[in-house]
């Protein structure tokens, strides 16, 4: 009895207390109220959790849209490219052999638990990130810090970054929002896995809270070294399903949603709600299994190529809002020309040719979930495939997995045709090309190993920033195009829908999203 | 005797009104003790195809049943009959009309893929119905075996087998048949694995329960008595008693199976595309809501008459075949 | 009555055991390799053998096995492979949410499904006994994720009235100490945010709670059909008292025990239909949680939650057997010699 | 039959409909009988000759879908089918109370004894909580039950079928009734309570100067407790008289038959099988056209199955047999 009591007037206690504050904290309020009517939230709504919020340890987009509100890196793209500018480095120096980075760091840069940020700083990051400290699940540590020798700390404002081998992509890796972005080291240090959930970084917001499946909070970072954020508040919701999202935009519980595909595109404008498109960096694809009997021919894939109206298929299935790909790299990455053609649509030649080959059947497999370069999953896309092979006379058969279970069996290679895509890291081409010369099968699902196309690659890699450079991948999208190893389907557009009252955000071609310069007006 | 019987579309009288009545066809001198009824007693004693034959006229006197019984023979035509029915191929894509509204061409419209989705919805109706009656039938025989052991048996061997069927139900059948599901593959084939085997603990109680209940009736003892075997007496003597609440429960069973197929497909666990499954091409449509809402509509309607169906035709056989429930 | 419980307590122990295996091995014998997921799109063969090996996924089943458990039982359900946090608290903080959508369904299928069962009895074949019954057959006919799809299309799509998902509205989330959204605001005097979390959990709680509402109608009306037939019925009516009080005391009383079975039953089924509904509704509980994380085979994530679902449902069917003791003086006074 | 002062109840032409689908039960056929103040009226019949069944229409407690079609139930001159449902409830267990057959399943299991008593007596007494079960008490006590203060928060369950019986005796009398119907009250009772309680009902008749109408198909009962006897069969009055001239002298074939299959002692020393009335009860769906009786009568005659006999009115009780005719040339009187 007497413990219930106590009980009872503790919980009123608390809950006086909290009234108290939310009375403390209404007249803090108040000024942004009157200011010239707008708003001081901004609700931005995604379609799943953040994986977590240390950006070595996660590898999706959920995630880094978030992260790069919170953190850093030493370098950022510029707002409408991929270009590298400066961030927390103000200038660097690169030697002349290539391999050795020298970086002027910000002065005055606080992190948001008041700790300073300096060159050590730098090297606890990048330090967590190299042997023997790497751990497996560092998901992007091989491929952005893969080549780093050492770093050293040359003075509290300079460090310099030594590689084991030229890297002209490594300058674009720096600006990437996973691996790149610098943590607090005393909130690394602080305990197991705190940074997942409670990131603490240099950026113009502040981590608040994060409500598991509901939403994350940030609020604005005052101490901020740059601009600080125009909005005070930004809250990230999770509505997984996508009409949910829209519904949600319509009925202003949220100013902007992404995830979006062309099949909500008419409610959101027809809510009076506005579209944001811009191009993607991202590619769709059809690979064929080049190691089986049926493929390991050129002409076989050809002609299979030749079977499928791309346009047709990409008009229908995406409804405008993706481009069909006539080359495996979106327009505006460096390399990009409009030079390079696929395998033209040709149901006439298809026949002949895949009679020729003496193909009757083909095994496909298939995602079934939508992913970011095709919304309309994996398994639409297959089954309209079959249907063209169909009208030429060749049945095919799908197996269709989830996303994990698809990469599993990806890995196995038990097919002879598969779907996949990829999303740009960072804007350099050899981050697309490079997969058609991966070993890893899992990346190079066509599993195609062409010596003149490896050698094409790792001289391009080392060649410096230029007209050069550009030209060479040029070059290697001919060949692949040439050797019909994949079917490049579409570029997916960045689509995003957001309300009239919001203005200010940069939707990035990464992916990311911005928000320090959103304004949202009532 | 006359026997008092009510139609079963007509709620009995209240029992207590009813018992006066009843008693009228008692004789003189009889007393009974209080208000049984002696109808009930008799259909106990009656032959079983005496028993059959009742059960069909009492079904067909339900209109209900009697709709939903023919609708369910509707939907085996389909079934069965339906690819040669439909008036276009509902595996066939066409990138060229996707997305039509329904129309005359398309009386359910098409889907993303230009598919038929009138043709999708009656070659749906084999999916269904396939996976409804495989997986009852494997739960019926699984369950009804371990139902009928374990009750007759008794001892260790009862308790291993209910506490294993405890713990299958203490996992909600949908989460255990996704997990199933996630384990096994897509696959209609694995869909039926995945539901029959969570519906086996259903099957294995009632039987059970049944036979320890019939297991102390006199002429059990008596089939025991004249050397009957174990087996013998399971079979022959025991399971056709416990036959009424087993079909009764089976019919509602190829109900959930039906839902659950629906569940599974939904949440993309079922078949393998571009097999037409309704469930599935709800999850698919999913993204329509706005834009094509036939897509999601049509396959969503499917799955109501159909489940319906077999709930109104398990209610009719649970009224047909046991006469206490016509009260209900 | 205590040693029945302590009885029904023990039987628990075994069933979970169980229960522990069958997931178990389902996940770890047959489901899809964790490691490609869990570590991206740059993953190497190389490192995917070493994560394997920090997690213990190269040892022998029966040893992960005896780990796993050892772990469970000092309250360690291990570390999710995607998020890296603690399963537990994971769920943790998930599992609020599912309840009050429960609890929610729940009410809302009892108030209604007894209302209507007791309706449709006393007014049998009647306008109003027809349409409960008719409801209730589709209640039970109608998939629930459809039925939450067709919501979402009417109430918040063609009306607007209702959200078409999520809890509440961030800014007016309380602060967190039960994680019931509609306890805390109301115990700490955010009149709005109590309006805004309920709002949010009425088309979720009525998708959910249909179901049972179907079911729990036409047990009500069998069971009140039943019990209005009874001697004593007639006897209450005999007295002289109220029809009122002759279906509101003596007649709901003993219709509701059969009953309250079934509504524990329908209790621990929620917990099934929360994978379906959360789904379509964005609800942050561990029904949506488990469906994502079945999809990305995060193992330790769907072991927890497996476990942690059976033992709500065996334990709500020992608190709906105790109830049904508690409405039965019958059982009540008797129970000592049933042990 | 005209109409004494000192009448209670009187029933007029009461016939009662059970309406079913395969056909119309005429459960109670113009059925007429009086209950004076504070005299026994027994009512006789097999089971379900529609005995019970006019008791229930008295009550007003039947049930759908039987329906009282015509006559008149006249209770202190007041004619209670003509009642609103809330008028016939002030009279239902206040004025008019009753005695169900089965004790065992007549109290509500889930509720004590002190709840099911006092729910009566507050309705009607306006008592109080304190003060109605100072009352229940005391009727407990009335009827026979041992240290009733500590039973009244009893179950039901955890008394004998006789005590529960006594407990309905004690529900039916707690608001002074004028008129207590007792429906077969002691049938499911072995045969020493049975007298327990009939001598209980006697003695309580007494003490409270109430009518009893009694309904049974025991004569024996009948022939130790009842005034006046009214004798039914297939929904119909068939002999009405004194109980004395109805034992002395029973008239009506049926009722002869009923007093010969009432065992003896006599009967029971030799080994002679009980007499047993031949034949069966006829359809109530299926009822003959002519005397419902004729089919097993033993003094039949051709027009017993063509046409339905009248009540006669032969020396002060009342017959319906062709038989007593007055009329009649067939008739052979006994």
């Amino acid at each position: 009895m007497k413990k219930s009591v106590r009980l009872l007037s503790l919980v009123l206690v608390a809950a006086l207390f909290v009234a108290a504050l939310a009375g403390c904290s209404a007249p803090a309020a108040k000024p942004a109220a009157t200011a010239p009517a707008t708003v001081d939230t901004f609700t931005y709504a995604q379609g799943a959790d953040p994986r977590g919020l240390d950006p070595a340890l996660v590898d999706d987009g959920e995630s880094s849209k978030i992260i790069v509100n919170i953190y850093e890196g030493l370098l950022k793209y510029a707002a409408d490219s991929t270009k590298v500018e400066p961030s927390l480095a103000e200038s660097w120096k690169i030697s002349d052999d290539g391999l050795s980075y020298t970086f002027k760091l910000r002065k005055g840069v606080k992190f948001h638990d008041g700790t300073d940020f300096n060159a050590e700083a730098v090297k606890f990051n990048i330090d967590r990130q190299l042997p023997p400290k790497v751990t497996p699940d560092m998901g992007y540590a091989s491929f952005v810090f893969g080549s780093v020798k050492d770093v050293v700390v040359v003075d509290p404002q300079t460090v310099t970054i030594n590689l084991t081998a030229k890297n002209t992509a490594f300058m674009a890796n720096l600006a990437m929002s996973l691996a790149a972005p610098i943590i607090s080291p005393k909130a690394l240090t602080d305990g197991s896995n705190s940074v997942m959930e409670k990131p603490v970084g240099t950026g113009p917001y502040k981590f608040v809270k994060w409500a598991k499946g509901e939403n994350v909070v940030l609020v604005r970072n005052d101490a901020y070294w740059g601009e600080k954020a125009k909005t005070k508040n930004v809250v990230f919701r999770i509505i997984a399903d996508n009409s949910a999202r829209v519904l949600a935009l319509n009925n202003k519980e949220v100013d902007m949603i992404d995830g979006i595909d062309a099949t909500v595109v008419d409610k959101i404008t027809s809510g009076g709600d506005k579209l944001y498109q811009a191009p993607g960096m991202n590619v769709n694809y059809m690979a064929y299994n080049t190691t089986t009997a049926m493929f390991k021919d050129t002409a076989a894939r050809k002609a299979v190529s030749q079977a499928i109206n791309v346009d047709e298929l990409v008009k229908s299935l995406y409804q405008g809002y993706s481009e069909k790909a006539t080359t495996i790299l979106p327009t505006f990455v460096p390399g990009y020309d409009k030079s390079v053609k696929q395998v033209a649509y040709d149901a006439a030649a298809a026949k002949t040719g895949l009679a020729a080959a003496g193909i009757t059947k083909i095994h496909m497999i298939a995602y079934s979930n939508p992913r970011p370069y095709n919304a309309a999953t994996g398994v639409a896309l297959a089954t309209a495939i079959q249907g063209y092979l169909q009208k030429v006379g060749v049945e095919c058969t799908i197996d269709s997995f989830d996303w994990t279970t698809y990469k599993a069996k990806v890995k196995e290679g038990n097919y002879d045709m598969a779907f996949y895509g990829w999303i740009g890291d960072n804007g350099d081409p050899d981050n697309f090309l490079n997969l058609l010369a991966d070993k890893d099968p899992s990346m190079n699902i066509a599993r195609w190993q062409d010596p003149v196309y490896i050698d094409m690659i790792k001289k391009a890699l080392e060649t410096p920033n230029g007209a050069a450079r550009d030209a060479e991948y040029t070059a290697m999208e001919k060949y692949a195009a040439a050797k019909a190893v994949w079917l490049p389907i579409s570029h997916a557009k960045t689509l995003a829908g957001y309300r009239p009252q919001v203005s200010g955000f940069n939707y990035h071609v990464t992916g990311n999203v911005f928000c320090s310069k959103v304004v949202v007006t009532k | 005797m006359t026997e008092f019987d009510y139609p079963q579309d007509t709620p009995r009288p209240d029992p207590s009104s009813l018992t006066h009545l009843a008693d009228e066809t008692m004789a003189l001198g009889e007393r009974l003790p209080s208000g049984d009824i002696p109808d009930f007693d008799e259909t106990l004693h009656e032959k079983p195809e005496n028993q059959w034959l009742e059960m069909w006229r009492s079904l067909i006197a339900n209109r209900a049943a009697l709709v939903s019984l023919i609708f369910i023979a509707f939907l085996v035509f389909l079934a069965v009959f339906g690819p040669l029915l439909t008036p276009y191929n509902p595996i066939s894509t066409n990138m060229a009309a996707s997305l039509r509204a329904p129309s005359a061409a398309h009386w359910f419209g098409t889907d993303q893929l230009g598919m038929d989705i009138f043709s999708r919805v009656i070659a749906g109706t084999r999916v269904s119905l396939t996976v409804g009656l495989l997986a009852v039938s494997i739960a019926l025989t699984i369950g009804v075996i371990l139902g009928a052991v374990a009750g007759y048996a008794g001892g260790w061997v009862d308790s291993v087998i209910m506490r294993l069927m405890d713990m299958m139900l203490a996992i909600p059948s949908i989460l255990l048949a996704i997990t199933l599901m996630a384990a096994l593959g897509k696959g209609i084939d694995k869909a039926v694995i995945a539901i029959g085997l969570v519906s086996i603990p259903e099957y294995a109680r009632i039987v059970r329960g049944n036979i320890l209940s019939i297991k102390q009736n006199d002429y059990i003892a008596a089939a025991r008595v004249v050397g009957n075997t174990d087996f013998r007496i399971i079979f022959r003597h025991i399971l056709p008693n416990a036959l009424s609440v087993i079909i009764v429960r089976a019919t509602l069973g190829i109900s959930s199976a039906v839902l659950d197929t629906a569940a599974l497909g939904f949440l993309g666990l079922g078949v393998q595309p571009p097999q037409a499954e309704w469930g599935d091409m709800l999850g698919r449509a999913r993204g329509f809501i706005f834009q094509a809402p036939w897509t999601l509509l049509y396959p969503g309607m499917a799955i109501t008459v159909t489940v319906l169906a077999f709930n109104l035709l398990g209610d009719g056989l649970r009224d047909a075949l046991d006469p206490k429930s016509r009260v209900k | 009555m205590f040693k029945y419980v302590t009885k029904r307590i023990l039987m628990v122990i075994p069933v979970m055991i169980g229960v522990s295996i069958i997931v178990f091995s389902l996940m770890r014998v047959f489901s899809p390799d964790p490691a490609p997921i869990v570590l991206g799109q740059h993953a190497t063969i190389k490192s995917i053998e070493v994560w394997r090996h920090a997690n213990g996924l190269d040892a022998p089943v029966v040893t992960q096995y005896v780990t796993y458990v050892a772990k469970a039982f000092k309250g360690d359900l291990g570390t999710s492979y995607y998020t890296k946090s603690q399963v537990a608290a994971e769920i943790g903080a998930r599992f609020p949410a599912t309840i009050e959508l429960a609890i929610a369904a729940i009410l809302f299928a009892t108030t209604l499904g007894v209302l209507l069962g007791v309706m449709a009895a006393v007014k049998k074949n009647s306008v109003f006994d027809a349409a409960g019954s008719l409801f209730a057959l589709i209640g039970v006919s109608i998939p629930i994720f459809w039925l939450g799809i067709l919501f979402i299309m009417f109430f918040a799509g063609f009306l607007h009235l209702l959200p078409s998902g999520g809890r509440i509205n961030v800014m007016l989330e309380p602060t967190r100490v039960t994680g019931f959204y509609m306890i805390d605001s109301l115990t700490q005097g955010n009149w709005d945010g109590f309006k805004d979390a309920f709002i949010h959990l009425i088309l979720p709680a009525l998708t959910l709670g249909m179901y049972s509402m179907a079911i729990i109608t036409r047990m009500t009306r069998s069971s009140m059909l039943e019990t209005l037939g009874q001697d004593y019925i007639r006897t209450a009516r005999a007295k002289g008292i109220s029809e009122t009080k002759v279906i509101g005391k003596h007649a709901l009383r003993n219709s509701l025990i059969p009953v309250t079975t079934v509504i524990g039953l329908q209790f621990g089924a929620l917990l099934g239909g929360a994978l379906l509904t959360e789904s379509v509704f964005s609800w942050p509980g561990i029904g949506k949680y488990t469906v994502d994380s079945i999809l990305k085979s995060d193992f330790p994530v769907v072991q927890g939650i497996v476990l942690l679902v059976a033992v709500i449902f065996v334990t709500i069917n020992l608190i709906a057997d105790l109830g049904y003791a508690f409405l039965d003086p019958r059982i009540k006074y008797s129970s000592k010699k049933e042990d | 039959m005209t109409t004494d002062t000192n009448t209670l109840l009187e029933v007029k032409n009461l016939s009662t409909d059970f309406v079913m689908n395969k056909g119309t039960v005429h459960a109670v056929v113009d059925m007429s009988f009086t209950v004076r103040e504070g005299e026994v009226l027994a009512i006789v019949g097999e089971s379900g000759s529609g005995k019970s069944v006019a008791s229930l229409s008295v009550m007003g407690l039947l049930q759908p879908p039987g329906r009282v079609v015509s006559g008149e139930i006249i209770y202190r001159g007041r004619n209670l089918l003509a009642l609103s449902p809330r008028e016939m409830r002030d009279l239902r267990g206040n004025h008019i109370s009753m005695i169900f057959q089965e004790p065992m399943t007549s109290l509500n299991p889930v509720f004590t004894i002190q709840d099911q008593l006092t729910e009566s007596i507050r309705e009607h007494m306006k008592l109080d909580k304190k003060a109605a079960i100072t009352r229940a008490i005391e009727m407990l006590r009335l009827v026979g039950i041992p240290s009733a203060e500590k039973r009244i928060h009893d179950y039901p369950h955890q008394m004998s079928g006789g005590m529960r019986q006594r407990v309905m005796t004690a529900m039916a009398l707690s608001c002074d009734p004028d008129l207590l119907i007792a429906d077969e009250p002691t049938t499911a009772l072995d045969v020493t309570i049975q007298a327990q309680i009939l001598a209980l009902i006697g003695d309580l008749r007494k003490k409270l100067g109430m009518a009893v109408l009694l309904i049974t198909h025991d004569l024996g009962v009948v022939a130790e407790t009842a005034d006046r006897v009214v004798v039914m069969y297939g929904g119909q009055v068939v002999e009405q008289a004194t109980a004395q001239d109805l034992f002395d002298c029973p008239k009506h074939p049926y009722t002869l038959g009923l007093l010969e299959s009432i065992p003896s002692m006599a009967d029971s020393e030799d080994d002679e099988p009980l007499y047993m009335i031949p034949g069966m009860v006829p359809n109530p769906l299926n009822m003959p056209m002519g005397c419902a009786f004729a089919a097993r009568c033993s003094r039949r005659m051709p027009r017993c199955t063509q046409e339905r006999p009248p009540l006669y009115e032969v020396e002060g009780r009342l017959l319906r047999c062709f038989l007593f005719d007055p009329s009649g040339e067939e008739g052979a009187r006994t």
